[in-house]
């Protein structure tokens, strides 16, 4: 009998799909799922489309599956900071939706919440509002942006409980639980440390369990 | 959401206070495994009852509701359920704030509330925030069922007056549209199928005809409609992957 | 000098004015601050209005408020565990607008971090949908909920240090940190307990202390 | 934002790295009691120079970002800032998930922000995510100054072309339409006042006519522009009220 959420480098590989969308936590080099990356790039998955803070440091997260040549197009509000990723989309070679973090970051708490969409005024008059719809609220001009999910939500925190349940630390949090709430087909958890129930305690819990399918061991 | 196959015991029903036998009757429905929501009143009285490795949800912010405290066990009261009860949490217990958990609800992360009622439609509509001179508000129950998969109403069969509260079509406000499965009062368990009233279990002590006359809404008889009892509860381990 | 942002009795009585919409933490009598009530009675204020998840059990939040006779409207999700309530209610004494619980969470959260509306499906159907915007997304109908602010926001938390930031501990949490959060022009935290800076700790901070203005000493 | 009026040291600017020098000029900027948002690049190189008092928030999720860790002094990096780059926490820091942390800025809870940028015009218009063939994206600027009050850009004077930076009117898609407040150079501090650039502080080892030359929009002369140096760090009191 399988001990609640914990499962296996195989049973975690046999999620991942060619074409999928992968949402992924992390910023720069901190906080992302480098075990889960591990298995993305053994599973041999292609043409993967990712949503992430940014490409991360060259090297680590998403950078790592941009290297390997799996992503087709990546949602994401930076890649600066990843010379690969900055060529790679200079030359063409992938595909790059920019969206503000703030907006990104909300559209993913959005579609982990039954929220369908929201106004913000996050770059009104830039030019990222067109094809937006507009709404006036006292006075001011808000767009309207739209829930996004992926397929799978890969998650990295400092610990996990076999229910699932995760904590986080220091700036490693950033976006991983916007991404573990996010309504995804599975989504799969990277954690330091693996607790017993009642470990982290219930104040200290941030994803309650119910939103994650898999704790990788 | 089905009943767990195992030994039932028969209950004297007629000294069973109709609140608490609903509660009982809604707790041994609940399968180890699913996490629910439990809304206030006769709802919060199932939690006394549940097996374990059944996850409580409510919309105060908690997963891991457990039985209620006894008065003064603690100096200060920090957990509570959906109707302000103090509970103790249960072994694997997290809290979280109400927006995380009606979030959860509204994105179909709870697998079935458990709600009261005014009125419950024979269609599945359900009226349970207002009424005239009676206007409790909705609470989260509006929140709950619009994504919630599975919404069991426990309610007394009637109300305070005698009329019927399961009807043809509700009176008062609605507070969804066609969302309810099953229907568990101190004399039955009805489920809702292709907007018709199904009688699934009954108790011994009363028939078919005399249910009819306080159902406010025609009904079908299941084929294997059972007798209504509680099935005694089962020990499980809360490690356990209830999912296959 | 002022030691952060703790304040005296006297000074946060100050900030009660007539006519104000108090913006409340607390679901029944669980997580009330029950401090602040004490210094909004003291300071014979009236007409209020106020925004909670619900009326309180009687004796406890705006229960003790709605006693007293000082507020004339509630925006609040339910009132059914307080007869005085039900009451005054039945007998026009007191203005209420229901909202869906989520839905005013929500519309707290919307009115502390810049958004100013969003769609959920809460109450299709029910009628509480007319009079609002409605918009298909994928198929489904939602409805447009706005951002709601107060003036003052009143805040019970476990723990607190001179620089406001706030720790919650069970379900004692309930609405406090999407009412700390709303943007008001004065947000009041009541802790059980003062504690060191650095003695929360940055991953148990849940309130950071830029969201709050006083600390009731 | 003004500067404290306090004592003032001469450096010697012509052995400064020029990126050193406008995040030292950026820091002794901040007041004592401000929340700050640091973005990547020189912005974030700021922090090191600080004065105690002055939260830095960054939009990866925190209030409380200190100077730059030593690489290897701790196992696991669990601190980054803007820039994706190890720090130290300050004492009181808190940490959280990055919707809080612009949300946060939407709302207006943080006083100002330091930015780069490809360029920025006499309106306030400010360009810094993407022209053709370089397109870093634009993270969390554009959250970050929909709400935040004080925009303050730090930037070399001319990019490395030797193109001016400051100019009538952005050429490349905007990140953010008039909302800049101030820009410090390695020689000088402008300020936007009305749509039209002041400068208020000018480095003794360049000229009006030299600095307008390197310029591409037509500027004022503030009547007290100063000297542009930077101030000595003044400690003071983690706790103190500096809202008055």
């Amino acid at each position: 009998m399988r001990l609640g959420k914990l499962y296996s480098k195989d049973e975690v590989i046999e999620q991942f799909k060619d074409g999928q969308t992968i949402v992924m936590g992390g910023f720069g080099h901190f906080g992302t799922p480098e075990r889960l990356v591990d298995l993305v790039l053994e599973s041999g998955v292609k043409h993967l489309t990712t949503i992430s803070l940014n490409s991360c440091k060259a090297g680590f997260g998403i950078g790592r599956l941009l290297s390997a040549g799996v992503i087709d197009k990546m949602i994401t509000s930076h890649i600066g900071n990843n010379r690969e990723a900055m060529e790679m989309h200079a030359s063409g070679k992938l595909e790059v939706e920019f969206c503000p973090m703030g907006t990104l970051a909300e559209r993913l708490r959005a579609g982990g919440s039954g929220i369908a969409g929201f106004y913000v005024k996050t770059g009104m008059g830039t030019g990222i509002e067109k094809g937006k719809e507009l709404h006036e609220f006292n006075g001011e001009m808000y767009m309207l942006e739209t829930a996004l999910k992926g397929d799978v939500a890969l998650v990295r925190c400092r610990a996990a409980d076999p229910l699932g349940n995760l904590a986080y630390h220091g700036t490693n949090e950033n976006s991983n639980p916007l991404v573990a709430m996010n309504e995804c087909t599975v989504t799969i958890a990277d954690p330091d440390m693996i607790l017993e129930i009642d470990e982290i305690g219930p104040d200290r819990i941030v994803t309650p369990g119910v939103y994650v399918d898999m704790v990788l061991e | 959401m089905d009943t767990l196959n195992i030994t039932t015991s028969k209950i004297d029903f007629s000294k069973m206070e109709p609140r608490e036998f609903i509660a009982r009757r809604v707790a041994a429905m609940l399968k180890p495994g699913i996490t629910v929501n439990l809304g206030v009143g006769i709802p919060t009285m199932a939690s006394d009852f549940l097996r374990e490795g059944v996850w409580v949800q409510s919309e105060n912010g908690i997963i891991g509701v457990g039985k209620h405290a006894e008065p003064g066990i603690r100096k200060v009261e920090s957990y509570c359920n959906a109707s302000g009860e103090e509970i103790i949490p249960t072994k694997g217990a997290c809290t979280f704030d109400v927006n995380m958990a009606l979030g959860m609800m509204r994105s179909g992360r709870v697998d079935a509330t458990v709600l009261g009622c005014f009125e419950v439609a024979e269609n599945g509509d359900l009226a349970n925030w207002t009424m005239p001179g009676k206007s409790p508000g909705m609470g989260g129950a509006m929140d709950i069922i619009c994504g919630v998969p599975n919404v069991i109403i426990a309610t007394r069969h009637c109300n305070k007056n005698g009329d019927p509260k399961i009807v043809k079509s509700c009176s008062y406000p609605l507070t969804g549209v066609g969302v309810v499965n099953t229907i568990i009062t101190e004399y039955c368990v009805m489920e809702i199928r292709d907007k018709h009233l199904v009688l699934t279990e009954l108790r011994d002590d009363i028939t078919v005809e005399e249910l009819q006359k306080i159902t406010g809404a025609p009904f079908e008889v299941a084929k294997d409609c059972k007798e209504m009892t509680i099935p005694v509860p089962q020990i499980v381990n809360l490690y356990q992957d209830f999912s296959s």
